[in-house]
């Protein structure tokens, strides 16, 4: 039986993350999950917008929130890492800080909206660890990804402030799916640290060494890519290959959306996945090893 | 020396206080031989207008049944409190407000509204009040005001000695009268009848287990053993902070007791002390069991204050509306 | 060479500001930092800042506004909240850095040419007008505002992201828009000292249910 | 005596300043004019400080001056000083129960800052205690001999010094020790700061005789499990674990450990914190006391799970001989003693490392706890004092060490652990010593506050051991640059220097903090003692009362009541010594005679207060069909007073009487 | 002091946990509101509902009792005896026409010097809020309705009809 939730892809996913909405919508639809995209859903108010009001960021927060309420699905997902927190930063606020959950009822009942707090904000690494089940995701397995060696990164935004469904240290849910999926995870101490993406585009050297030193890291521990969850992580590991190298010297490896594994592993298409839409391609993978035919 | 003159007087209650000195059976030959009866509206004709030429403390006593409700009540209290030498405030309603104080639940207006508009036996849509006053050929008729507040006799005035139950027994009540004929009388203030709980002279007593660890309320009706300890079977039963003096009637009768003679001496507040009681010795420890036991007392003040709630610390229900 | 004083007069302070700061929800925990240096040393930022985090803790209850605003480090904060987990008193480190950012755009103190508040203001004011931002969209309007020969260095980027298909050249907008508008109209009309003083009394409040 | 009637009751009353701290915020003249005015008032004062000797005399000499008969003081809490007065009261020729105590400082001047508001409050409340002592009875104290036998529980270094004095003193000890041997903490310590004086050489001679002492009756591998009965009289039930070896057979020769099955040991060892390995029999360590073996059945073949299964060749029986000492089909004994006074000290454990991820204990092999090393540094160690690495064989050319773990710190422990800078200066000395290493130091705060202490690190700095003023951020085996590899790398602020600093370890010490043992709560629950926020037991006063407890006759001592050296440790044992001796010299308590009793004549036998009481105080005089308090049995709670339905039960100190005058009382007022 | 209303509040403290507390609040200087007075009983178990209503109908606006956290009481189960109590009467009290935030009952053991002062605050605050309960003033309020008759006994006057005279003036009709 398909399950659904209403989904809040954020502005990235329409723009530079294209490819993971194009992985995760296939992925989830082989795993019986529908995402029922908010209608006319608004920015989140991340990290930028956070800057110049923290109020108002969590005010344009509420609207989607409001929305996804009102769509009826008990959960929402929203697999930017940026949006993920801002979400349930507000979540937070909402449940601890009367004076601002005055504001945000105030806001949105200007435009007949309410939201009572209950719809919980969910990652698609969550859902698919612990509502799907990796049970059902060996299932769908057509092609083990076997033999590629993966340095998980899960970056910064999902696992903290709140620790919500993974360990903030030492998280394991990315490495298990992709275990389940064939894949080898390599031993990675940069799990979580920061990309340095809300950096990049205004103080590049700043920004580019946090990428450099998690690109160089995953070719040190013999890594033939890099999985990761969120699509500013993905374009800052993935966009700047040149520009590294100019300082610090070539360290080119790939970066993909964990949902482009699982898609491969599921027997999708590359460019059906948006594996052509990255900049670093990733290496044919080695010739499918059939599954369940008795070899 | 002329014989004593004794009165009996009834304000809210409901006879029954009368009925008893009627029931003093052939007792009451032996009362009436003693006593000069100078007032008893149930059973001769006097009118208001004799006591009131009467001098004052030239009635011994007065035995007054029935809580203060009106004023005329407050009235006949009053001038029958001048007229006699010692005030007795004869049974439950006069002692603690009895039943009739159980009103001071509710706002005045809410009961009259009640009883003259809404009551399913009256005609539907006639909503007839009482006037107070009425003129009809010439003549002006006046009826008493309800009080907004149901009172005990000794709230009104002074009281002299207490004889308590709804209604006393015989018993009780001779040895009240005994008492005031041969002159050997307790302290003022005294209420007339033994100072310890009922249980002592209740049937039941000896069924009593040693631990009762309510788990569940019953009521009266629902299949009790008989002869066993009321409380031992989750029934409500107010014999262990009401004092005795009834011999067990209502126990012996299969009834629980309902707390008519009041708490004695050493309790200031009948209701909380067996309310008190009976939480302690729930078995329930987490909130919401304790409260699931205590649901079935659905009406912790009509359980604990049925005969007391005029004398009880409270008195009345607080922040009632008051009338326009 | 260049030398200036370092020795602060009290002169140099602007009396209230820690006070403020740690007013607002959030901020809280401000005052019970213990300079430990945790949260520098698990910053991944640090080794660019001109202050350390630590610093920016004690020059801001210190009241050292100034100084606070037009440094560096409250804009190289990348928000990645490893300070915050890792504080042993609990101190929100990055709300912090985002309340100091606030503050210097609201009084325009930040550092001159600096980038990065350009791009916030950009971020909002699109989001203000479309609802939704468009990246690429938006780094090109920063750049051009904040140094146009950076924006020429980015062509490659952008035709890399263009032949990828990931630079929409389309506008994302929102239907509704004139809804963001009216629900932002409701936040400015809460008077801000009103509400910072409502915040204090629910901080207190949340304070005092923690501690249940 | 009788109670006076209300007529003749003459009441003084007196408020004490307390040199500022009441007066500062209660104008005690306006209170004492105040109260002058009250009924039944003959004097009232204010005085600087009641308490002292000066004042209570003036409280004696009022008495007979003006023939007192009921006196109030209202000044501290009367936890502090109802004592001092009732006995002033009493030497001025009155029962000490004729007074009433107002607490004006801790529930008033102290927590207040509105004078008018807090002088109006002690108006209010010294009113309540002017209406209540009008309603005083005169009451007899109860005098309750103590039994001379004391339970020492815990055998740390607390313990075994505690148990010590009193034996010395003469007085018979039972010493529970939970561990097959006593000795605690201290005995895993290699050298004691700041003298360096090694802790077995200091610690074992006062094993050995607690083991041999003839007053001490020394229970390993025991723990107590149920305290009953109140001060003077307590049982305590202690549980004895099978150690299948018999105390009294067995020698201590351990042949049967030799003779084992397993030819070498095999197991992680406890003593050694797993560094070292141990047989299924063994000896804890060399010194242990009592000299007795122990089998694991965890691990000792002829058990499965615990389980004995008898599929062992025994060889350890047959070593043992016609000692006969092993004994497999031991089973747990229970055991009760009568005493009459506790000491408590059951100690710490240390932080659990792995609660802080970032540092990396158990993911990297060569982080280790400041235990693991005091072993490691020991020459009795696992290593026999050769400081290597995990891999047996490389000795670490650069040693971190890094204070405060698990301490100060919200997320965890929220104390300053007290103990950890002077043991992590103490182990960067041994390290140094041992391996010649470059050692790192690294802090928040030194902390170095003890007799030496602060010389100590004076002797740390010239040795040239570093120190690095900042709380590390992780240890991370990342490296950024070519001389971080293969190494341990710490990164932290140097907030002294201002920089941040990433700098390669072989060897990473992490200097755990001390708390409450897991099970401190059901420990405190059994003993009816109270535990601080932070799970620490509470002493009764932290200045006045440090070894007592809210209990009567329960002490404590050492690390259990909050963490503290071993100077301060001993100091502590000694002090709960004395405080045990004191009661049981004095021979007999004074009970206070707040007990319950029941009006006879009025009693109905409703039996609604029996299953109440706690203590089976309350029986049923079948014969009288009455209910009857064993007034020896009653602890003075009053919760079957609150619940007789026909207020038939009394408590004296607590009357209904005088609980509404006190309630009247403190409502007179608009 | 202002001379604006001020919530009274008595409060019923056991000995070994709540008023250790309170204790510990005043060592550690903690500051809170000044309306509450503490009666000391030893165990939370001794907080007869009689002393409840008492204090209430003597003029307190508000009643805390404060005893040792479930399974921590000095004697045994005293505290769940109080809890017991409390349900039921808090409960009648509401069916009296008190709110039920004038009675509150909480579990601070005597390292909470903290609570103590937090529980303090924040039932001064919700009594401020409720405002006053009053009801030695309900009483007198109830009882002017006798006031009448008083003063014509005082003055000796036997009335010459039960009622005529005063009621007009107190209310016109039963209507």
């Amino acid at each position: 039986m398909t399950t659904k939730y209403s989904y809040f892809p954020g502005c990235s996913l329409k723009g530079i993350g294209r490819a993971y909405e194009e992985s995760l919508l296939p992925v989830l639809r082989a795993l019986d999950v529908e995402l029922e995209e908010l209608e006319d859903w608004n920015c989140c108010g991340a990290t930028a917008y956070m800057a110049i009001d923290e109020v108002k960021a969590c005010v344009l927060a509420s609207r989607n929130l409001a929305m996804a309420e009102k769509l009826g699905h008990k959960e929402l997902v929203a697999p930017c890492s940026a949006c993920y927190l801002v979400l349930n930063k507000t979540k937070h606020y909402l449940q601890d800080s009367p004076a601002v959950r005055g504001v945000i009822e105030k806001a949105l009942a200007e435009v007949n909206m309410t939201y009572s707090g209950n719809t919980p904000v969910r990652h698609p690494l969550d859902v698919m660890i612990h509502s799907i089940g990796l049970d059902a995701i060996k299932q769908r397995v057509k092609r083990p990804l076997t033999g590629l060696k993966v340095a998980p990164y899960y970056g910064c935004q999902i696992v903290r402030p709140y620790s919500t469904f993974d360990d903030q240290y030492n998280p394991t849910t990315m490495d298990r799916l992709l275990e389940a999926i064939g894949c080898t995870i390599v031993h990675f101490p940069l799990k979580t640290r920061c990309c340095g993406a809300s950096l990049t585009g205004t103080l590049p050297e700043p920004g580019l060494l946090c990428a450099r030193d998690i690109l160089a890291e995953a070719i040190t521990r013999g890594a033939d890519l890099i999985a990761t969850v969120c699509p500013l992580c993905q374009f800052n590991l993935d966009g700047y290959h040149d520009k590294i190298a100019k300082k610090w010297g070539p360290h080119r490896i790939p970066t993909v959306y964990f949902t482009q594994l699982m898609g491969l592993a599921f027997g999708l298409g590359e460019r059906e996945l948006g594996l052509h839409r990255g900049f670093v391609p990733m290496q044919p993978l080695p010739a499918p090893v059939p599954v369940g035919v008795g070899v | 020396m002329s014989k004593p003159k004794v009165a009996f007087y009834w304000c809210a209650s409901c006879g029954g206080c009368e009925e008893t000195v009627v029931d003093l059976a052939e007792d009451i030959l032996g009362v009436v031989e003693k006593v000069d009866i100078v007032l008893w509206p149930v059973a001769m004709d006097f009118k208001y207008k004799d006591i009131e030429a009467m001098p004052d403390k030239s009635i011994t006593a007065t035995f007054l049944n029935g809580a203060i409700r009106s004023t005329e009540q407050e009235e006949m209290a009053r001038m029958l409190r001048r007229k006699s030498v010692f005030l007795i405030a004869y049974g439950a309603c006069a002692h603690t407000g009895g039943i009739p104080a159980l009103a001071n639940q509710f706002p005045r207006e809410q009961i009259l509204k009640f009883n003259y508009e809404d009551a399913p036996t009256l005609v539907p849509g006639e909503k007839t009040r009482p006037q107070l006053s009425c003129t009809e050929d010439g003549r002006t008729v006046t009826l008493p005001q309800l009080h907004n507040v149901v009172r005990a006799l000794d709230q009104v005035v002074d009281v002299d000695y207490y004889v308590p139950g709804c209604p006393p027994t015989p018993k009780i009540t001779r040895a009240a009268v005994d008492a005031l004929l041969s002159g050997n009388l307790p302290p003022k203030g005294t209420v007339i009848g033994p100072d310890h709980a009922l249980c002592e002279e209740c049937e039941r007593k000896d069924t009593k287990p040693d631990k009762w660890d309510f788990v569940e309320f019953k009521r009266p009706h629902q299949k009790l053993m008989d002869e066993k300890c009321f409380l031992a079977q989750g029934v409500v039963c107010m014999g262990p902070a009401t004092r005795a003096g009834c011999e067990a009637a209502c126990t012996s009768g299969g009834m629980p007791c309902t707390g008519c003679f009041g708490g004695t001496s050493r309790v200031r507040d009948q209701g909380a002390k067996i309310l008190s009681s009976i939480c302690s010795n729930l078995a329930a420890k987490e909130e919401d069991e304790i409260d699931k036991t205590l649901a079935g007392i659905p009406d912790p003040v009509g359980t604990f204050y049925r005969y007391g709630l005029a004398k009880s610390i409270l008195r009345r229900k607080l922040n009632l509306p008051s009338n326009p | 060479m260049k030398i200036e004083r370092t020795i602060k007069y009290e002169a140099d302070r602007v009396k209230g500001f820690g006070d403020e700061v740690s007013s607002v929800p959030g901020c809280e925990k401000l005052q019970a930092c213990i300079q430990c240096g945790t949260c520098s040393g698990v910053c991944p930022l640090s080794i660019y800042m001109d202050y350390s985090p630590r610093q920016v803790m004690a020059m801001v209850r210190s009241d050292f506004k100034n100084e606070v605003l037009t440094s560096h480090t409250v804009w190289l904060c990348a928000s990645c909240y490893q300070c915050t987990v890792d504080c042993p008193r609990e101190i929100r480190i990055t709300d912090i850095m985002y309340e100091l950012k606030q503050r210097a755009l609201q009084e325009g103190i930040y550092p001159k040419k600096f980038s990065i508040p350009v791009l916030a203001k950009e971020f909002y004011k699109m989001v203000y007008r479309y609802g939704r931002v468009s990246e690429n969209l938006l780094a090109m309007t920063m750049f051009l505002k904040s140094s146009p020969l950076e924006a020429l260095k980015m062509w490659r980027l952008g035709l890399g992201l263009i032949l990828r298909g990931r630079f929409p050249l389309t506008l994302e907008k929102i239907k509704r828009r004139d809804e963001l508008g009216r629900m932002m109209k409701v936040v400015d009309q809460v008077k801000i000292n009103k509400l910072h003083d409502e915040l204090k009394q629910a901080r207190q409040h949340v304070a005092a249910r923690s501690q249940a | 005596m009788d109670k006076p009637s209300k007529q003749t009751v003459r009441i003084g009353f007196y408020i004490c300043h307390c040199g500022s701290n009441i007066a500062a915020m209660v104008d005690c003249p306006a209170v004492a004019r105040f109260v002058g005015t009250l009924p039944h008032v003959v004097l009232s004062r204010d005085y600087k400080y009641m308490c002292s000797d000066p004042g209570q005399e003036l409280i004696q000499k009022d008495i007979s001056e003006h023939q007192l008969n009921r006196v109030v003081v209202a000044s501290c809490s009367p936890l502090l000083h109802e004592h001092t007065f009732r006995g002033a009261v009493e030497a001025g020729g009155l029962n000490p129960f004729f007074f009433h105590m107002v607490n004006i400082r801790e529930h008033d001047s102290w927590v207040h800052t509105d004078p008018a508001e807090a002088t109006a409050k002690a108006k209010e409340l010294a009113h309540a205690a002017i209406m209540r002592v009008a309603m005083h009875k005169a009451l007899e104290v109860k005098k309750v001999p103590v039994h001379p036998d004391v339970l020492v529980v815990g055998g740390g270094i607390a313990g075994i010094h505690a148990a010590l004095t009193l034996a010395n003193a003469g007085k018979k000890v039972f010493l529970v020790e939970r561990e097959p041997s006593i000795g605690g903490h201290m005995a895993q310590f290699d050298k004691t700061f700041p003298t360096l004086d090694c802790a077995a050489c200091i610690l074992t001679p006062k094993m050995s005789a607690v083991g041999t002492h003839p007053n001490i009756t020394l229970l390993s591998y025991s723990e107590v499990t149920k305290l009953d009965g109140y001060v003077g009289n307590y049982t305590a039930t202690v549980k004895r674990k099978p150690r299948y070896i018999s105390e009294d057979k067995c020698t201590g020769c351990q042949e049967c450990i030799a003779n084992c099955v397993y030819k070498e040991p095999k197991f992680p060892d406890e003593f050694n914190e797993g560094l070292g390995k141990r047989k299924p029999v063994y000896i804890p360590f060399p010194q242990a006391t009592p000299q007795v073996v122990v089998i694991d059945p965890q691990t000792c073949l002829n058990f499965r799970n615990g389980e004995l299964t008898g599929k062992c060749k025994k060889s350890c029986v047959a070593a043992c001989g016609d000692k006969e000492a092993i004994d497999f089909s031991q089973t747990e004994t229970f055991q009760e003693l009568k005493v009459g006074t506790v000491i408590v000290t059951t100690g710490f454990q240390a932080f659990d490392a792995k609660r802080m991820p970032q540092y990396g204990y158990g993911k990297f092999p060569n982080v280790y706890t400041a235990l693991e090393i005091e072993r490691l540094v020991n020459t009795s160690g696992p290593t026999a004092g050769h400081v290597v690495l995990r891999d047996g064989k490389t000795e670490p050319r650069s040693i971190g060490i890094i204070h405060c773990v698990g301490s100060r710190d919200k997320k965890t422990n929220r104390w300053c652990s007290r103990v950890c800078c002077m043991f992590s200066l103490k182990l960067a000395h041994l390290l140094k010593e041992h391996t010649g290493a470059e050692v790192y130091n690294f802090y928040i705060d030194m902390r170095a506050p003890g007799k030496g202490y602060e010389e100590f690190y004076d002797k740390l700095l010239e040795e040239g051991v570093h120190f690095i003023r900042g709380r590390v951020g992780e240890v991370t085996d990342w490296a950024r640059t070519p001389d971080e590899e293969g190494k341990l790398v710490i990164r932290v602020e140097d907030t002294l220097a201002g920089y941040v600093r990433r700098i390669p370890f072989d060897m990473v010490v992490l200097a755990t903090g001390l708390e409450p043992h897991a099970d401190a709560q059901d420990v405190r629950r059994m003993l009816n003692m109270s535990c601080g926020s932070e799970g620490f037991f509470l002493e009764r006063h932290p200045k006045l009362a440090p070894v007592s407890t809210f209990t009567e006759g329960i002490f404590l001592a050492g690390c259990c009541q909050g963490p503290r050296d071993i100077p301060d440790t001993v100091a502590q044992a000694g002090a709960a010594a004395a405080e045990a001796l004191a009661l049981i010299d004095k021979g007999f308590i004074e009970q206070e005679p707040n007990t319950a009793f029941i009006l006879e004549d009025e009693c109905c036998g409703c039996k609604s207060c029996i299953p109440l009481c706690p203590y089976t105080a309350i029986t049923f005089d079948a014969a009288n069909k009455k209910a009857v308090i064993n007034e020896a049995l009653c602890k003075g709670c009053g919760t079957c007073v609150a619940a007789c339905p026909s207020g038939t039960i009394v408590q004296n100190l607590f009357d209904d009487e005088e609980i509404f005058s006190e309630i009247e009382g403190v409502l007179a007022h608009e | 002091m202002s001379n604006e209303w001020q919530p009274r509040i008595v409060a019923f403290f056991c000995n070994w946990c709540t008023y250790t507390a309170a204790d510990l609040a005043g060592v550690s200087r903690l500051k809170y509101a000044s309306n509450t007075r503490v009666i000391r009983l030893m165990c939370s178990g001794r907080v007869d509902p009689q002393f409840i209503l008492d204090a209430l109908a003597k003029g307190a606006d508000a009643v805390l009792i404060g005893g040792c956290h479930p399974f921590d009481c000095h004697y045994a189960e005293g505290n769940y005896k109080c809890l017991r109590r409390f349900q039921l009467l808090k409960r009648m009290l509401m069916d009296m026409g008190i709110e039920a935030g004038r009675l509150r009952l909480e579990w601070i053991s005597a390292a909470e010097g903290e609570k103590v002062k937090r529980v303090i605050n924040e039932l001064t605050e919700t009594v401020r809020q409720l405002g006053p309960l009053g009801i030695p003033q309900q009483f007198a309020e109830w009882d002017k309705e006798m006031e009448q008759f008083a003063a014509h006994v005082e003055a000796g006057e036997a009335l010459k009809t039960p009622c005529a005279e005063h009621a007009p003036t107190q209310e016109p009709a039963h209507v």
